[in-house]
């Protein structure tokens, strides 16, 4: 039996994947087939809204996945999946909660599987640069901010922003924003603003695009000024870390970002990350934003629920994990599995999270999540007013409601 | 199977195929429905001659109707209805260009989209006609023609590629690779993130159309200056008129109907102005136009009925330049 | 009020293509000159290099005395009416014919009167507002004319000015142009034309052009009766003369010819000297002054082989036809109708005042 | 014009010099593009394309071999060795904090605390001096200010076409382009041109209405189509594949090609057309034999249009021809994709839009002529 | 090999424009029919329906009498030439010619056979293998009758076959065609044209179309001499015949006319009734039937405005010149040249025989 599956990743990741479905294709004898795209988002919708969509798809946002179980293009997962989920994830709950939505008839149910956590609380930087300026990495967000003070009274710039994604421009703004939330406010008040139940318009939320702008917006802070921060390509932003002399010692970014550093570079020797610090105040403790993909059944078959299946199986968790990039809540793998050093690492910060959250704009509407947000962000570091910013933002959530 | 040899079994089976239609039908009516033999040879082909229009029109109609004209209905219909969840559709009125209206960004797409209707039309116009009259008069015009038609090969995805790098900025102090930044610099003027600049970011975004539509409206005109009488020309010399006067006085006016006509085409073109956009700011900082905020609304918000409305927008504005072109083509026609 | 002096005008294109050497050619006040020649023998480009439109590639060009080879067409005092007309199609009337004046910076005044003369000399009053496309033929041809006038210019020049219009427009537009010359007896016109009865009928001196070169230069009657060559013998007239092999037998102030093997010995007016006895000569007699005769003294002896009946004229072309490019029938004109023609063998002949004798193509009255 | 006596030679330079500035304007971008297409990464982030010919200064980073091969010396320690390895080079100043990137002429000693020193000559030889601890773990990282020539590199289009697991694909993306292009600007002509043909020259009712319908349709946009044919295209039974988007392309692509194709043979001459049917051929024949091949011109600028179109297209592809099967590409999406992984990365971006427009380019240059013609006939009435 | 009929045939555009009505000619077999009229008269309409590229709207068309109105033209046996010759440019002239016997699927012998007849007759064969466009205008025009000869067809049709071709050209092609007619004196022949020359030589009959119908059938020297009405009196002979009004003061077998106010009684050999005493006439003299007299009984007198001497004939404008289209100027045609005529006073007459008298525009003769 053939069975298609369509995903978000290309180039390294694609080989990953590939890695991955060829051993479940052995073990169940199936014709597995990937095709990756840039525009998968779009794709989808289109393949789906045409009547020819693959059988499994694997979402980067909830928000889309919740979308589309709406309007019935989702198939529900198998029985006891739920349970699974539940039992042999760690914080198996939110998980499940993540995956499960409304189908067309509004009864909820899971539709998604969760395969692949990315960790986005990260800031990298060249430790010899650190060396060589006597620089510590940070313990609080108070230290860093510090930090940041000190390198520019240094003559430096401290941070490499980039929010330049072709058309999905503005992002990893949203990255900013969310952790800067977790980091002011409670977990409870970054979950009322995921399900809109403040508006974008709140002082919390301002509060957290102000702290993410007291970084972005401040011509000192960021190399090439706060001009430059949304036509620079999140891509090619890191590579301010390791030019000569540095344009910059620090750049946020998630788990992912090492395929874009400079080739040859080496995380854990060249270049290294550590923990966005919280706020040694306020008692909000170690809150960890992440994201993650989940699968689902976009075309029902037998094989896509075996895929699924062979999904909850440590093997397939493992498979990846012993490449890289790749994170897994999944309780019952072997973490010497990990190829890399950096991404035990990163279990740990993962590990040693007091709060987790799911990445806010992957679960928000799609014209909020993955459209007014990002261009609202774009709009804010151009120097739009915070309010007129928020404003719109929520305008077009109204309308999509 | 190789891939080459299936392309090519495919290619020869749907060529073969369309060619076999219109081949197969003919005979079909010339020697089967109505030969031409036999006693009745002149009424049969009388007959044949009056269906044999539709055989030829039949494909055509047909591929026209469903790939054009239907969709047309289609997005009107959802324009004015609202998915309910679970499937199925409800009628919503105007609410969805109500909705549409009070959307800040849509208003910014129409106002720019009028920005892009005076501008790149009048540029590229006025560029081509400059282009067609100078390079018509010297020995290597062919070759300046040649280089200046090009970008007409290039698509609009490539074309974002190459200007964003004549447009590339990097922070004061370091060495610019844009070549704009870097003509600033060494003017001693600051570099400047040039497609975030709101307002001007849109005259740096139709550079790139204009860049490619000089070349058409240039040939275009070059023809319709070749065409006006060498005459004419003489007579204005004669009278004593300087270049200038000859270009302005007696050659424009001649071909105004040419450059309407080639207006009117590259207005069209920048109606349906998407890739630009989307590859170079995906209607960032106030770039937005209505072409690409109708794919917005598609794809990325799911948002089908706004979307679809202002498609029927886009139809819309270009309904003025519909009438007359159709307008024209009868005229043409006596 | 204008003189022309060609002196040894050339012109050559890319340096190489020669269309015109050696033209000398004067021009007086008051003159009707008019161009004729084949088909690309350089009258318009002579016309042109007179404009200013094309540069003179060797020679001189005086207007009134002063060399104006590099004088630019506007300021040669010279108006051009084209084939084509060459309307502004853009302007009306009076648009057009205002152009050149306010170019000038004339006063508006000034312009005004101007145009206004020279619409009422051609009846254009009523057309003044009208674009060039709500205008016919004629009255086209009628503004082009004006556009001209308006600038009072010391020479007009004419290229082929009449031949886009219909048969009748043109013999109306012709006599038109004849009496705006009696009007304008200052001023000097050249004019070029392929149409015999144009050239004929307007000209006060024709040049013909052929081989590069001028062929003859004469009033109109003159090419007709004593053309200086074979070529222009045959130019002028239609159909051609009628050029017959033959050997002077007879010299003298009249001049005896015997025509082919057999026939009698006819006699031109043209004289000839002692030592032309026995010359091989072409005799030409044109297609119209042939007669039939019953005389032994005959021209030419042919079977008629087509007849072709205009009604006025009865025109019998004889065996051999050879109807190529450059005929050599033999053709006669007589007037009326002459019926049962068709297939008789007769004999023809001519007045000896009608007479031409040609040898060595150039005829024996210029040496 | 050049002929008129009197003119003035100074304009022709005016404007000989005005097309000069006006030709380098418009092939300014895409040249920069081709020279960036052959340049290394760091050649690109460091000076703009025009620099390119030219030799230039840059700061790279290098690093010490491993302190492994130390030798004792004194009671320190001294790493000795050359920053060039095999390749050599000079250098012009060095420095060994990110601080001071050039703070050393060549042949001074930079003193790094505590006794630790070093010392690079310009030749790229090294001396490191000092404890234990200072000469251990990675080698000493160095910042040393060199002079590069120009150099042009083929990696770029090596990485682009042929690189590891993409050799496979972009072959087969080609392949597949091409059936998708020839097929999608045959059956579009074909069928036009029998429409075209009709709609010239053949009288029937409705005429007039169907050419204004067709001139009408010139003006749609294409996004509003894409859904709703889809599913059509799925309710019939095709689906994804070459057919639907043969079809998709010929629809999107008839209205210009009939518009451009009847103007053309309107114009051609109806006597011709009378004489054959004179001579007793039937339409079809009159097509096939006389208007088909008169009409060139036009046949071939249309097709160069669509070819250019169709081979530009993305669009029209993802929508109806890429599946989730992954045995269809074309060479536009397979940029794109790259774009996407290597959206920083202006080498690969220049090298594959290269790559992109130069099938198109090659196409315009040769067929041009027609392109050029066919227009005309088609637009200037 | 082939009669025609027409019947009543009428042409209407679109239901409302009538182009032709009523007209009825029966044409037969070796005839060569001239349609002569003014332009836009339905001449080529006229022609198309025959050939059948233009639906007859009213009455019947019979070839050989078969009633043909709904025969698709490829079966009616006719062949047409077109003034732009219509040559397929992208064929050789072989090609071109085989063409029709290719889409008859002819036998490659009987082809071959066909075609190099044609080419021979028409002097063709050294062209076989050109492409129309390396082929002069001449050469073209014969091709395109070679085209329709190798068709072997009933019926010829010509539409202007020489109005492209310049002066030259025109007048040996035509006398081509007439040497084609004869070799072929089973054919039928139809021909438009606007050219008065080529009507009168090649016709054996002239239809003369004006004003939706037909003016006058026959042969050229019938309309020439006897025209039945003023309209084809103008239309044939150039320039066109003077009309001057005049009243019947005599009748019998020869008519006297008084002409304008004063001169005396000119004769016509036109016959008259007793009733037709008074009657006011135009007396039509052809120009260059005028003859100047002293005689009292003149039939014009007038001022001589502008004189045009053509070598072999002179022209007389006589005064007062009205040069709109439709002219009304009387003119004189005398032979050879005529010197010093200008500005002068002159009577002129005519020969009974060549008098012509009109009443209500159709002439006395045809009653
Ligand atoms: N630009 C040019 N380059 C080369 N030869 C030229 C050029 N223009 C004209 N000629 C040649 O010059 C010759 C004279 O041309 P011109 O137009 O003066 O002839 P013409 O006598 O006016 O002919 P026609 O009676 O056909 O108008 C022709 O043989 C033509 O081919
Ligand atoms: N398709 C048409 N619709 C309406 N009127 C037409 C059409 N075709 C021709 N006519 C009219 O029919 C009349 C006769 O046209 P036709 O071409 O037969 O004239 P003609 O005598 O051949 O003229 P010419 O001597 O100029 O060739 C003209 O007045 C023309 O305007
Ligand atoms: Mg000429
Ligand atoms: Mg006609």
């Amino acid at each position: 039996e053939q069975i298609t599956v369509a995903g978000p990743w290309i180039g390294a990741d694609e080989e990953h994947v590939q890695a991955v479905l060829s051993v479940f294709a052995e073990q169940s004898g199936h014709d597995v087939r990937y095709t990756g795209s840039d525009s998968f988002e779009q794709q989808i919708v289109i393949d789906a809204e045409a009547g020819s969509a693959p059988n499994v798809a694997v979402f980067p946002q909830p928000g889309l996945a919740a979308v589309m179980a709406q309007r019935g293009f989702l198939t529900p997962l198998a029985d006891g999946t739920e349970d699974w989920v539940k039992e042999n994830y760690a914080a198996g709950q939110s998980w499940v909660d993540l995956g499960t939505y409304a189908g067309p008839d509004g009864n909820p149910a899971l539709y998604g599987f969760f395969y692949k956590v990315d960790l986005k609380s990260l800031v990298w930087y060249i430790p010899e640069n650190f060396e060589d300026a006597g620089y510590e990495v940070p313990e609080t967000l108070e230290d860093l901010k510090a930090l940041s003070a000190q390198i520019v009274e240094d003559g430096e710039t401290p941070w490499c922003i980039g929010l330049g994604s072709g058309g999905a421009t503005g992002w990893p703004a949203t990255d900013w924003v969310e952790d800067m939330m977790l980091r002011t406010q409670a977990p409870e008040v970054y979950d009322q603003w995921v399900s809109n139940e403040i508006p974008f318009t709140d002082p919390a939320v301002v509060g957290a695009i102000e702290a993410f702008g007291e970084f972005a917006l401040n011509d000192d802070w960021v190399a090439g000024g706060a001009g430059a921060v949304a036509t620079t390509d999140f891509r090619e932003s890191p590579k301010g870390l390791f030019s000569a002399p540095p344009q910059c010692y620090m750049h946020k970014q998630a788990s992912f970002i090492p395929s874009f550093f400079p080739e040859g570079s080496v995380v854990g020797e060249d270049v290294d990350f550590f923990y966005f610090p919280a706020s040694g105040e306020g008692g909000l403790g170690q809150p960890v934003l992440g994201a993650g993909t989940l699968w689902a059944i976009t075309n029902d078959s037998p094989a896509a629920h075996e895929l699924i299946t062979f999904l909850q199986s440590p093997e397939a968790h493992e498979i990846w994990m012993a490449r890289k990039g790749f994170l897994t809540p999944h309780k019952g793998v072997n973490l010497d599995a990990f190829g890399d050093p950096t991404l035990r690492k990163m279990n740990d910060i993962l590990l040693s999270a007091t709060t987790f959250r799911f990445d806010a704009s992957d679960l928000m509407p799609g014209a909020v999540g993955a459209g007014s947000f990002w261009t609202g962000m774009v709009d804010y570091v151009g120097g739009k007013d915070v309010g007129t910013v928020t404003g719109e933002i929520q305008q077009s959530w109204d309308a999509v409601k | 199977m190789h891939p080459a040899l299936q392309g090519l079994l495919t290619i020869v089976i749907g060529v073969g195929g369309c060619v076999g239609y219109f081949y197969f039908s003919n005979i079909f009516l010339d020697k089967v429905l109505y030969p031409a033999r036999g006693p009745n040879a002149g009424r049969n082909i009388n007959r044949a001659n009056l269906i044999r229009p539709w055989l030829f029109l039949a494909p055509a109609v047909l591929a026209l109707g469903l790939y054009l004209a239907y969709p047309v209905v289609e997005t009107l219909r959802l324009s004015l209805t609202n998915r309910v969840p679970g499937g199925g559709y409800e009628w919503a009125g105007a609410e969805n260009y109500v909705q549409m209206w009070n959307d800040p960004k849509f208003m910014e797409a129409l106002l720019n989209n009028m920005l892009w209707l005076f501008v790149v039309p009048a540029l590229s116009t006025a560029f081509g006609l400059l282009a067609a009259q100078l390079t018509d008069r010297i020995k290597w015009g062919a070759l300046a023609k040649s280089i200046i038609f090009m970008p007409m090969a290039i698509s609009f995805v490539g074309a974002a590629v190459i200007w964003k790098l004549v447009y590339d900025y990097r922070a004061e102090g370091q060495e610019q690779i844009g070549v704009l930044n870097a003509i600033v610099v060494s003017l001693g003027g600051e570099p400047t993130a040039w497609l975030t600049v709101p307002f001007w970011n849109n005259f740096f975004l139709m550079a790139v159309l204009i860049w490619i539509q000089t070349g058409f409206a240039m040939v275009i005109l070059s023809a319709a200056l070749r065409g006006i009488p060498e005459e004419t020309v003489e007579a204005a010399i004669v009278d004593g008129a300087n270049p200038f006067q000859i270009f302005f006085k007696i050659k424009v006016p001649q071909i105004m109907g040419t450059i309407v006509v080639v207006w009117t085409t590259i207005t069209i073109v920048v109606l349906k102005i998407f890739d630009i956009v989307f590859a170079m700011t995906n209607g960032q900082w106030e770039t937005q136009v209505l072409a690409n905020y109708m794919y917005d609304k598609l794809f990325r918000a799911n948002d089908w009925g706004v979307g679809s409305a202002s498609a029927m927008v886009i139809m819309l504005l270009v309904t003025p330049i519909l009438v007359w072109n159709v307008y024209n083509a009868r005229k043409e026609m006596r | 009020m204008a003189d022309l002096k060609l002196t040894d005008v050339a012109k050559t294109y890319g340096g190489t293509v020669d269309v015109l050497k050696n033209i000398n050619l004067d021009i007086e006040t008051g003159e009707l000159i008019v161009f004729v020649g084949p088909s690309g023998c350089g009258k318009s480009t002579l016309l042109r290099m007179i404009a200013g439109l094309e540069k003179i590639t060797g020679g001189t060009l005086e207007i009134d005395g002063q060399v104006v080879n590099d004088v630019p067409p506007s300021e040669r005092g010279i108006a051009m009416v084209f084939q084509s007309y060459a309307l502004y199609p853009h302007m009306t009337v009076r648009e057009n014919m205002e152009f050149a004046l306010k170019l000038a910076k004339k006063s508006r005044k000034e312009i005004d009167e101007a145009v206004n003369r020279a619409a009422s000399k051609l009846q254009l009053e009523p057309y003044l507002d009208r674009l060039p496309k709500a205008l016919s033929g004629g009255q086209r041809q009628r503004v082009a004319i004006g556009r001209s006038i308006v600038r009072n210019p010391k020479v007009y020049l004419f290229d082929e000015p009449l031949s886009n219009l219909d048969a009748a427009l043109r013999v109306a537009t012709r006599i038109e142009i004849a009496q705006l010359k009696e009007q304008m007896p200052e001023s000097t016109m050249i004019y070029v034309t392929h149409d015999q009865v144009e050239a004929m009928t307007l000209a006060t001196r024709i040049v013909v052009l052929a081989n590069k070169g001028i062929a003859q230069v004469g009033t109109p009657l003159e090419l007709y009766e004593t053309p200086e060559n074979e070529f222009v013998a045959q130019f002028i007239g239609s159909p051609a003369m009628n050029l017959l092999r033959g050997r002077i037998v007879e010299t003298g102030a009249r001049t005896g010819v015997t025509v082919g093997d057999g026939g009698g010995t006819i006699w031109s007016v043209v004289p000839s000297r002692p030592e032309d006895k026995d010359r091989e000569v072409n005799v030409g007699i044109r297609p119209e002054d042939m007669l039939p005769t019953d005389d032994e003294n005959f021209a030419f002896e042919g079977t008629v082989e087509i007849t072709e009946a205009l009604g006025e004229v009865t025109q019998l072309y004889f065996a051999p036809l050879k109807l190529d490019e450059d005929t050599d029938t033999v053709i006669a004109k007589l007037p009326g109708v002459q019926r049962d023609m068709r297939g008789k063998t007769v004999r023809m002949t001519a007045a000896p005042e009608k007479v031409h004798l040609f040898a060595e193509g150039r005829s024996l009255l210029y040496r | 014009m050049d002929n008129i006596a009197g003119r003035k030679s100074g304009l022709s330079w005016a404007v000989n010099i005005s097309v000069v500035l006006l030709v380098l304007l418009w092939i300014f971008p895409t040249v920069g593009l081709f020279v960036s297409s052959f340049r290394t990464a760091d050649q690109i982030s460091a000076t703009g394309w025009w620099k390119a010919l030219f030799p230039t200064e840059q700061v790279v980073q290098l690093r010490t071999d491993d302190p492994d091969a130390r030798v004792a010396e004194g009671d320190g320690f001294v790493l000795t060795g050359n920053l060039f390895g095999e390749e050599g080079g000079t250098l012009s100043a060095f420095g060994v904090s990110s601080r001071d990137v050039g703070a050393f002429a060549p042949g001074e000693t930079a003193d790094m605390g505590d006794g630790e020193s070093m010392t690079v000559e310009a030749d790229g030889s090294y001396t490191w001096r000092g404890n234990d601890e200072q000469i251990s773990g990675r080698g000493q990282r160095i910042f040393v200010t060199t002079t590069t020539p120009p150099e042009f590199t083929t990696a770029n289009y090596e990485r682009v076409l042929f690189s590891g697991d993409r050799t496979d694909s972009m072959a087969k993306a080609f392949f597949n382009t091409l059936t998708v292009t020839i097929p999608a600007t045959i059956i579009p002509i074909l069928v036009a041109a029998f429409a075209a043909y009709a709609l010239a020259w053949m009288d029937f009712p409705g005429r007039a209405l169907l050419i204004a319908a067709i001139v009408a349709l010139l003006v749609v946009p294409l996004q509003l189509a894409l859904i709703p044919l889809l599913k059509f295209h799925n309710d019939i039974g095709i689906g994804k594949g070459y057919i639907g988007t043969w079809l998709a392309h010929t629809g999107f692509g008839l209205p210009l090609a009939i518009y451009l194709l009847r103007n053309y043979m309107v114009g051609l001459p109806r006597d011709i057309i009378e004489n054959a049917k004179v001579d007793g051929a039937t339409d079809f024949q009159i097509f096939t034999r006389i208007v088909l091949p008169l009409s060139f011109p036009a046949l071939a600028s249309f097709a160069i249009f669509q070819f250019l179109w169709t081979w530009n297209d993305l669009l029209v592809a993802l929508v109806f021809l890429i599946d989730s099967s992954g045995d269809t590409t074309v060479m536009t999406r397979q940029i794109v994709e790259l774009l996407g992984t290597r959206g920083g990365n202006w080498e690969i971006l220049a090298t594959a839009a290269f790559v992109s427009i130069s099938v198109p380019l090659l196409v315009f240059f040769a067929m041009q002529r027609y392109l050029v013609r066919g227009l005309l006939a088609g637009s200037v009435k």
